[in-house]
């Protein structure tokens, strides 16, 4: 069935029609069908994006052209669909994970008014759409695309509740930071059509290549454009300095900081990376830079999350770290690794929200871990699969975040200084695992803190939630099997598959097979030595106020402070300077006052009228003489 | 010729009505039908029928311009009386002398407009001047009226004095009155300080009647104070007549030294439109606001003299002449029909006398040069006509710069008329004459504004 | 005689005239001042015209060039005492009204 | 030689007739030197031969119209010094002016291309009586005629200003 | 004939509808007026470029060299086209207003509509002049009469604004037909004028001041917060939809190809004072608490942003300055139609007093949703192709390279600064709890969604296949793009 391949277009487009069924319907609709409509059209992309799949895996891959969007002259933007191996994987990522996601919503978003419900499904369905578009398009205007629609679908889903207020202010912040890197996205695009005339990536890489007569790319074209993209990714996946949106981000539904604010939108920008991977191994500096960026918001969001106290702004700044991490294998030419590292974090990240949206949805609300604990005994299911979560982003073998972590610890050998890259990289992995399991022991272990109510209240979810949890347990467990590394005596099938599309990496500084055994057997045993210690410390959880360093930590750094006082504010003043001042009192209060200069000069001039005749006649002679003197003396 | 005589018949006999006929309305029929026989006998010498063969030595000569233009004046007029003949017994008792002074006014009208000899505009100018001394003080009770005309008079005479002297020195230089005495300077020769020094003091004297400044103090004050209907006549065709003597003088006696007057006539525009412009916006009263924008206007019709002699300049003045003339007329009519010449005196017009207001805004958007309208395509004639000499760019941006300007005033009205409310207004009585020749004007207006072959076509066959 | 002296001894005349205009106060005597200037107009226009003459009787006899000139001034004469009847009846109607004749009780008109 | 001084005594005599006019506080006064005046230019006419305007001038302008002014002053009752001495920077101003004009007109035309030509003196017959009515009921006829409009015009205007309302 | 009888028609019917008394058949008659010109204008659309249809000339003002002479070329397609959707759509949405003298109202709607048309088709000079001025009457007129309480005043220096810049053209325009040979205003006389580079900058400077008051850009704007904020809805609608794009055509008809050289000489000056606009406004937009102005401020954003493209000076540019001229007035009117909706249903503008109209209003919050997005050009919303190729023109423009980066930067700025007041507006107007003011306001009318609708359609489906749009165009920019700047822009210095 290769013709599959033909009807790619049907994978984005069902999901539009259930968000186009469920928007305009969401009145007329129950929400039995909403919920129907909204899992059953991610589940057909789901099918066909398997179908898909085997069809690239037996090596078919395809380009796809539509239409073209927009043809001026010679630049000529067609909509196209590129259909190979990395796109396929993330289509399954996307359509896979998305639809486990739409499952559990049906149960967590019940208690909704049915319009809203019904608004909430057409929003995940648009996602899905845009998340579509954005790994399908063939060229950078179509992946463009679908990248500000998955920054509208955020927008509009973290300010769901819209009577909120804070929520809303955190959707704008999210959209208007995303705009940011868009910006730079934007104009790296318009960089690649001045040196290539397109912005098809076959046509693009094929002048980085050299491939093309008359068409080439200078190396510092390369550096601005991989730059501009690499902007582009920090705004889309919540990199330094424009990572302060996506904590923020968890003012929506859970269900969705599971699914866009974990485990597929915030990718985004690693696969923007992956793909344009053959530019950016043309600059040794934009690698640099983004190995380094990545491993600091690795760092600092590591560090964050360690204080914490909401369950969500903990996984939300884990998602932060482990983003980072990814960037830190892009930058160090780890494609393979930073893709693997999507799809296992995909999976674990995924099951981590949905499972804190499961203890959100039996404390009634709650989202402070200080005011839990114990839940284990009432939560059974979800705490084991809460677990697995916890080992799997942990990094603890043989479970899916050991092996794509360990790649991307590996790759950092290839950079310069690499084993300053691997220590701090090793430190966060540890800093991971640490606050973690803290999460773990406060919510799950210990005794209940909450009120009597909740208490009364407290039960496990129902199967539609329990179930996606159940499979994301699962596929956290064995997704890391795909991608056993080498050494290990496994094939790497993932690096693999994605061969024809990611180059393999030349290792620079290749390490030796015992040393990098070696060192996986180090950081497994740090790493459980630190769950030990976290253990020890939360088993039972007491709240006390945080001091000193800590009370930094527990403020992020102070980032969002600083960001309004130097950035936000400033801005606002300078704005309000300019209307306030400049557009009343300079540009306007020139145009008034040639108004003004008139009208006074009017009430000037016409006292030379005085109504005296001796006057009027002084002043004609007075301009007789002078129009005599002009004529006669001065213009002879 | 012919409407030379018939005029000064027309004066006569008009002065007679007055005692013959004691009914006003009477009185005003035979002027009627004068204004219309004077148009009839204007006509017939267009088309080539002189009625009276006199021997004029040359020292007058009729040609297309000066027909065209002399019909506008009776056109002009005609529309005038239609207007405000009714308003004109309010003034005072000596009803028919006005028709018959306005008919004198007529026949120096014919004289300024096609003298050949500087005598013959000499005595034209006075012809007019001097009923117009009268006409202004005609409302004798009224100490403004009274005042308006002893300055004109005094202002006058002195610009008559001014004039002589230029002929004087002119006939130094030359020897004879005609006008066609310098008609080419040789190149490179230097013209004669005394036919200079003439030309200038003729150009400060023809300026005083055009009101261009420096020499256009009387002009807001006569008009100001002049009883309303006479000023819409002194302001419109008498203007109109001493600016075609303008141009005609210039053209015949000083066309060779254009270069030499050319700059001292920008200067005379610059300052008039400065003047005229700037001092209109201030002005709380709407008739005094018009007397500024009367000088204004002139500052525009300038242009004509400034470029003198080409295609442009020639159809712009007559086209001009109809299209000020007809705006201001109107304009005055409507002020005429109100008590109060302030701005707040037009509150809510449009509300409770639409069809005067309507017209009113024709009229006001033909002085302010909007497009469509008559007023619009005159002084861009003028302009092209500036333009087309090559010189001074900045006095034609200088100049629609106070175009601009003159918006300002010119929709002040509008804006009373239409978008203030009023306070209870006085009941305007109009009649049906007044209200079709209201709207006739109005059509008239825009008639040239859209087509002005109409009119200009006259001027060649 | 040099027609240079009558030209000055005009201008003299003229400007005395103006100087008048420019300094009194009386209607009257502004309006007999305009009257000076209009006389110095026409010594001048006789005196050019017997200039032309002059120039003319060089070549013929019989001419009666410059003749136009002493019409002119006749002209001028003529429209003076015209001006004179109107000016006159115009001070007198304004004497009647403000018991002056006063030019600068003129100033209800201004601005 | 004779024509020098008398043109030398008859323009002192104008100049200060016409200086004393402007000067003059009382307004009879002025009238009386505007009449002194103007025989010294009538002077001047006949010295140019312009007789038939020597005549004119006294008879019309001295004769009619002056009296006229002295009629119209007698009747306002102004024969003393009526005008008080304020604006005296006005006056300043306008004699300032006046010279100024003078200075300028003088400058411009001193050296006119007509400043070494004569004018005929007590010769030639054009400003005769006969030789004028000639000219003018042949040439001038028309202009003679529209000054009769003029006339008019000024009748009907004294009617309008003098008639009681 | 097309271009005469969409003068025409608008024209006799604005004039007739003076003489109607009641108001609902005022209503429908401006309404079926405005369709029959849309049916009109998009036959006249579908026309190809050569048809005699679309061309028309009669013998006028002869003397002076001028002709009646109209043609619909590339940008007057697009320009009829907008002004043609945008009267029905605004009569529909703007249905619910009261006005007192609403004859007199439709008659000068309709009446500014013929004067639009007219600028849009005129392809003489002075015929041009002739409708700027007459397009401007009308809604000096709406403005004032109709509109706030400052109205007189904020209207009045609008006019003589938008007025001195129209007189200085009317020089520019006097000395460019003084150079033709045969002395005519023809625009073809003028397109083959050769002219001086001095000469070039003087008439530049007298063509783009009228222009850019009209678009307007920075410095010249003061008067649009002012004059849209008091003026009535449904003229607003008009000044900021299609008034504006007066200045646009004006420098893409009369400016690019008659003055090359000096529209690229001076083109650095003329991006500068846009790109300035485009910080400038936008920052003051986020400072705006008034709606209108808001809209107002972020319309100065959006035409400067327009104005930088045409004088980059290529293909794109061009292309995107057409695209965007349809899209900004289908754009603009919906948000001014949806302002004025809430203004009438809560008596206020200022966003600091509305809030939670998502909850009265849900499909007035959708609507106005996707048309804001619209506004900040959302990628599948019709601005998003239109912007696109804006912005890559600027990066190409033709002048120096660190001056094309500078300006692509900093006019991007103005993509983040829009997103953030544009997003504010909705938060502020539509989000958060209802209040005191916001809780009586229902839903939209059956009318008001079929205006908006529409609106929306249009957004989509152009912003889907924004091709259709482009190649009405195409052959005009092209034309535009490559036959004169390269040649001609080369004699500069």
């Amino acid at each position: 069935m290769k013709n599959v391949l033909q009807i790619v277009y049907l994978i984005p487009l069902i999901p539009l029609i259930g968000f186009l069924i469920n928007g305009l319907g969401r009145k007329y609709l129950s929400k039995t069908l909403i919920g129907l409509i909204g899992c059953g059209t991610v589940l057909a992309s789901f099918i066909l994006s398997i179908w898909v799949f085997i069809q690239v895996k037996e090596g078919n891959v395809h380009t796809a052209h539509y239409f073209n969007f927009i043809s001026v002259g010679d630049l000529k933007i067609p909509f196209a669909f590129k259909i190979d191996q990395l796109s396929s994987l993330f289509l399954l990522i996307i359509t896979g994970v998305g639809f486990l996601i739409h499952v559990y919503s049906t149960a967590y978003m019940h208690n909704e008014k049915t319009d809203h419900y019904g608004r909430y499904f057409s929003y995940l369905n648009l996602f899905i759409f845009s998340m579509l578009l954005l790994v399908m398009g063939a060229n950078y205007v179509i992946m463009f695309i679908g990248w500000e629609g998955v920054g509208l679908c955020s927008y509009l889903l973290i300010g769901y509740w819209f009577k909120n207020t804070e929520y809303n202010k955190a959707a704008n912040k999210a959209f208007i930071m995303n705009r940011i890197g868009d910006l730079a996205f934007l104009i790296a695009i318009f960089w690649i059509i001045v040196r290539v005339g397109g912005v098809n990536f076959d046509d693009v890489f094929a002048v980085a290549k050299g491939e093309v007569q008359n068409r080439r790319f200078t190396p510092a074209d390369i550096t601005i454009i991989t730059m501009l993209l690499f902007i582009g990714a920090t705004g889309k996946s919540a990199q330094i300095p424009l990572y302060t949106w996506l904590p923020d981000a968890m003012a929506g539904p859970t269900p969705v900081s599971a699914l866009i604010h974990a485990a597929t939108m915030v990718t985004a920008g690693i696969y923007m990376i992956a793909r344009s991977n053959v530019l950016y191994s043309l600059s040794h500096t934009t690698m640099t830079v983004v190995a380094i960026v990545g491993l600091a918001t690795a760092l600092l969001a590591a560090t964050i999350a360690l204080k914490q106290n909401d369950i969500k702004k903990v996984l939300a700044y884990s998602t932060v770290s482990q983003l980072g991490f990814m960037f830190l294998a892009l930058g160090s030419g780890a494609y393979v690794a930073a893709v693997f590292h999507v799809m296992t974090h995909a999976f674990f990240k995924a099951l981590l929200f949905l499972g804190s949206g499961s203890v959100i949805h039996a404390m009634g609300g709650e989202q402070d871990i200080r005011n839990m604990g114990g839940l284990s005994k009432k939560l059974k299911t979800t705490y084991w699969t809460f677990l697995i979560g916890c080992i799997a982003i942990a990094g603890i073998p043989p479970l899916s975040g050991f092996f794509s972590k360990d790649a991307i610890l590996i790759s950092t050998f290839n950079l310069k200084f690499g084993i300053v890259f691997y220590v701090i990289a090793g430190l966060t992995a540890l800093l991971t695992a640490y606050y973690m399991f803290r999460l773990l022991f406060v919510t799950f272990n210990g005794s209940f803190r909450g009120t009597e109510e909740q208490k009364h209240h407290l039960h496990e979810s129902p199967i539609a939630m329990t179930l996606p949890l159940i499979v994301l347990a699962f596929l956290s467990v064995v997704g890391g099997l795909v991608g056993i590394p080498e050494v290990l005596k496994g094939n790497d099938l993932i690096g693999k598959f994605l061969s024809p599309v990611i180059s393999p990496v030349k290792h620079a500084h290749d390490i030796a097979h015992s040393t990098e055994i070696l060192l996986m057997i180090i950081i497994s045993v740090l790493v459980l030595v630190v769950i030990g210690f976290a253990w020890a410390r939360f088993k039972n959880y007491r709240h006390k106020e945080e001091t000193g360093f800590g009370k930094v930590l527990e403020n992020k750094w102070y980032v969002d402070e600083l960001y309004e006082k130097i950035i936000v504010q400033p801005l606002h003043n300078f704005g309000g300077f300019l209307k306030n001042v400049i557009d009343t009192k300079v540009v306007d209060g020139l145009v008034n006052g040639a108004g003004r200069v008139i009208n006074y000069g009017s009430r000037q001039l016409r006292l030379l009228q005085s109504g005296q005749v001796g006057i009027y006649v002084l002043l004609m002679i007075v301009g007789m003489v002078f129009f005599f003197v002009i004529q006669f003396f001065i213009r002879k | 010729m012919n409407a030379l005589i018939i005029s000064a018949v027309l004066g006569v006999v008009m002065m007679f009505s007055g005692i013959v006929l004691k009914q006003n309305s009477a009185v005003r029929s035979v002027a009627f039908a004068g204004i219309i026989i004077l148009l009839l006998v204007n006509s017939l010498e267009m088309c080539g029928t002189v009625l009276f063969k006199v021997d004029i030595n040359n020292l007058i000569a009729f040609n297309r311009f000066t027909l065209v233009f002399n019909s506008i004046a009776f056109g002009a007029t005609f529309i005038y009386l239609l207007l405000t003949a009714e308003d004109m017994e309010k003034v005072g008792k000596s009803y028919a002398e006005y028709f018959a002074l306005v008919f004198f006014v007529l026949c120096g009208v014919v004289l300024v407009t096609s003298f050949k000899s500087l005598l013959i505009l000499f005595l034209g100018i006075e012809i007019i001047t001097i009923p117009l001394y009268i006409l202004t003080g005609s409302d004798k009770r009224n100490l403004r009226s009274n005042e308006a005309s002893l300055k004109y008079f005094l202002l006058g005479s002195f610009s008559t004095g001014i004039m002589l002297m230029g002929i004087a020195l002119i006939y130094g230089h030359q020897g004879n009155f005609s006008t066609e005495g310098v008609s080419f300077l040789p190149e490179g020769v230097k013209p004669s300080v005394l036919l200079v020094a003439g030309m200038l003091l003729m150009l400060f004297a023809m300026a005083f009647k055009v009101s261009a400044v420096p020499f256009h103090f009387w002009t807001p004050d006569v008009y100001d104070g002049a009883p309303t209907v006479f000023t819409s006549f002194m302001a419109t065709i008498v203007k109109a007549a001493v600016f075609i003597a303008f141009i005609r003088l210039f053209e015949d006696s000083f066309g060779a030294l254009q270069s030499g007057w050319q700059f001292i006539v920008a200067l005379i525009i610059a300052a008039t439109l400065l003047v005229g412009n700037i001092t209109a916006v201030f002005q709380q009263s709407v008739k005094r606001m018009l007397a500024y924008s009367s000088i204004s206007q002139a500052g525009f019709m300038l242009f004509a003299l400034f470029a003198l002699n080409t295609v442009d300049a020639k159809e712009g003045i007559i086209l001009y002449a109809a299209a000020y003339s007809l705006a201001t007329i109107g304009i005055f009519a409507v002020l005429n029909k109100l008590g109060d010449y302030s701005y707040e005196g037009f509150n809510g017009l449009s509300k409770e006398q639409p069809l005067l207001a309507g017209t009113a805004v024709v009229f006001l958007l033909s002085l302010a040069g909007i497009p469509l309208t008559a007023g619009f395509l005159s002084k861009f004639y003028m302009l092209k006509a500036a333009l087309g000499t090559g010189k001074y760019l900045w006095l034609v941006i200088f100049a629609v710069l106070m175009a601009a300007v003159s918006v300002y005033y010119y929709f002040r009205v509008i804006q009373a008329m239409y978008f203030k409310d009023s306070k209870a207004q006085v009941p305007v009585s109009a009649s049906a004459y007044y209200k079709v020749g209201l709207v006739l004007v109005a059509f008239l207006i825009i008639l040239l504004g859209v087509y002005p072959e109409v009119l200009l076509s006259w001027l060649y066959f | 005689m040099p027609v240079n002296y009558y030209i000055f001894l005009s201008l003299a005349l003229f400007s005395i005239g103006i100087v008048g205009v420019l300094t009194r106060r009386n209607a009257i005597i502004i309006f007999m001042c305009i009257e000076l200037m209009l006389n110095a107009v026409n010594l001048l226009l006789v005196a050019f015209s017997k200039m032309h003459h002059l120039k003319a009787l060089a070549a013929d006899a019989a001419t009666t060039a410059g003749s136009d000139g002493q019409l002119f001034v006749f002209f001028i004469m003529v429209v003076a005492a015209a001006e004179v009847s109107v000016g006159l009846a115009i001070i007198v109607m304004m004497y009647r009204n403000v018991h002056s004749v006063d030019v600068n009780f003129l100033n209800r008109l201004k601005h | 030689m004779v024509t020098q001084v008398l043109f030398w005594i008859l323009s002192v005599w104008a100049i200060f007739s016409a200086l004393m006019v402007i000067t003059s506080k009382n307004p009879v006064y002025s009238v009386l030197w505007l009449i002194s005046t103007f025989f010294a230019i009538s002077g001047h006419y006949i010295m140019l031969n312009a007789q038939f305007l020597a005549i004119v001038n006294i008879i019309v302008y001295a004769g009619a119209i002056m009296v006229l002014f002295l009629f119209v002053i007698m009747l306002m009752n102004m024969n003393k010094e009526s005008e008080p001495q304020k604006y005296k920077w006005l006056k300043m101003a306008g004699t300032v002016a006046g010279g100024c004009l003078l200075l300028v007109l003088v400058a411009a035309l001193k050296d006119s291309d007509i400043r070494n030509q004569q004018a005929l003196v007590n010769e030639g017959n054009i400003g005769l009586i006969k030789n004028l009515g000639k000219e003018l009921f042949t040439t001038y006829v028309v202009p003679f005629e529209i000054s009769s409009v003029l006339f008019l015009t000024a009748m009907v205007g004294a009617v309008v200003i003098g008639k009681k309302e | 004939m097309i271009p005469v009888l969409l003068i025409i028609i608008p024209l006799l019917a604005g004039v007739i509808t003076f003489f109607f008394r009641n108001d609902k058949i005022v209503r429908s008659w401006g309404l079926l007026t405005s369709l029959v010109i849309l049916a009109l204008s998009v036959y006249g659309v579908s026309l190809s470029g050569d048809s005699s249809l679309l061309t028309a000339k009669a013998d006028w003002l002869q003397s002076l060299g001028s002709s009646f002479f109209v043609r619909i070329d590339g940008v007057g397609k697009i320009l009829t086209l907008l002004t043609a959707v945008s009267f029905p759509i605004i009569f529909t949405g703007t249905w619910n207003s009261q006005y007192k003298k609403p004859n007199s109202f439709y008659a000068l709607m309709l009446l500014g509509q013929a004067g639009l048309m007219g600028v849009f088709v005129a392809a003489d000079a002075l015929l041009f002049y002739f409708f700027w001025e007459l397009a401007l009457i009308p809604m000096y007129f709406i403005a004032s009469i109709w509109g706030g309480e400052k109205r007189i005043r904020v209207t009045f220096k609008f006019f003589i604004y938008t007025f001195i810049g129209s007189v200085l053209m009317l020089v520019g325009i006097l000395i460019l037909q003084s150079k033709t040979g045969n002395h005519s205003f023809s625009i073809q006389a003028f397109n083959s004028l050769q002219l001086t580079n001095k000469e070039q900058s003087w008439l530049f400077w007298l063509f783009f001041v009228a222009f850019a008051v009209k678009m307007p850009i920075f410095p010249f704007h003061t008067w649009q917060p002012d004059t849209y904020e008091q003026s009535p809805s449904a003229a607003t609608m008009v000044m900021s939809g299609i008034m504006v794009k007066m200045g646009l055509l004006g420098v893409i008809r009369w400016v690019m190809p008659i003055m090359p050289g000096a529209f690229h000489s001076w083109g650095d000056v003329a991006m500068s004072m846009s790109v300035i606009g485009i910080v400038y406004a936008s920052l003051i937009a986020i400072r705006q608490d008034d709606l209108k102005r808001l809209i107002a401020f972020s319309s100065i954003a959006h035409i400067g942003l327009m104005n930088m493209a045409l004088f980059a000076e290529n293909l794109s540019g061009v292309q995107g300055v057409m695209l965007q001229m349809f899209n900004h007035g289908i754009n603009i009117i919906g948000l001014w139609i949806i302002v004025e909706i809430i203004e009438r249903k809560t008596g206020s503008r200022r966003m600091s007093e509305l809030g939670g109209l998502a909850q009265k209003a849900p499909s007035m919050a959708i609507f106005f949703v996707v048309i804001a997005l619209a506004n900040i050009a959302l990628p599948l919303t019709n601005a998003f192709p239109g912007e696109f190729l804006m912005f890559n023109s600027l990066l190409t423009a033709r002048t120096t390279q660190l001056y094309a980066i500078l300006f692509t930067v900093f006019a991007g700025l103005g993509i983040i600064l829009g997103a953030v007041y544009t997003l504010n507006m909705i938060r502020k107007t539509f989000y958060g709890e209802t209040n005191a003011v916001t809780a009586v306001v229902s839903d939209l009318s059956i009318n008001e969604k079929i205006a908006l609708s529409v609106i929306v359609g249009l957004i989509i489906v152009i912003g889907i296949y924004p091709q259709f749009i482009l190649d009405i165009t195409n052959n005009f920019s092209e034309t535009l793009a490559n036959k004169r700047f390269i040649p001609q822009a080369i004699i500069t210095k």
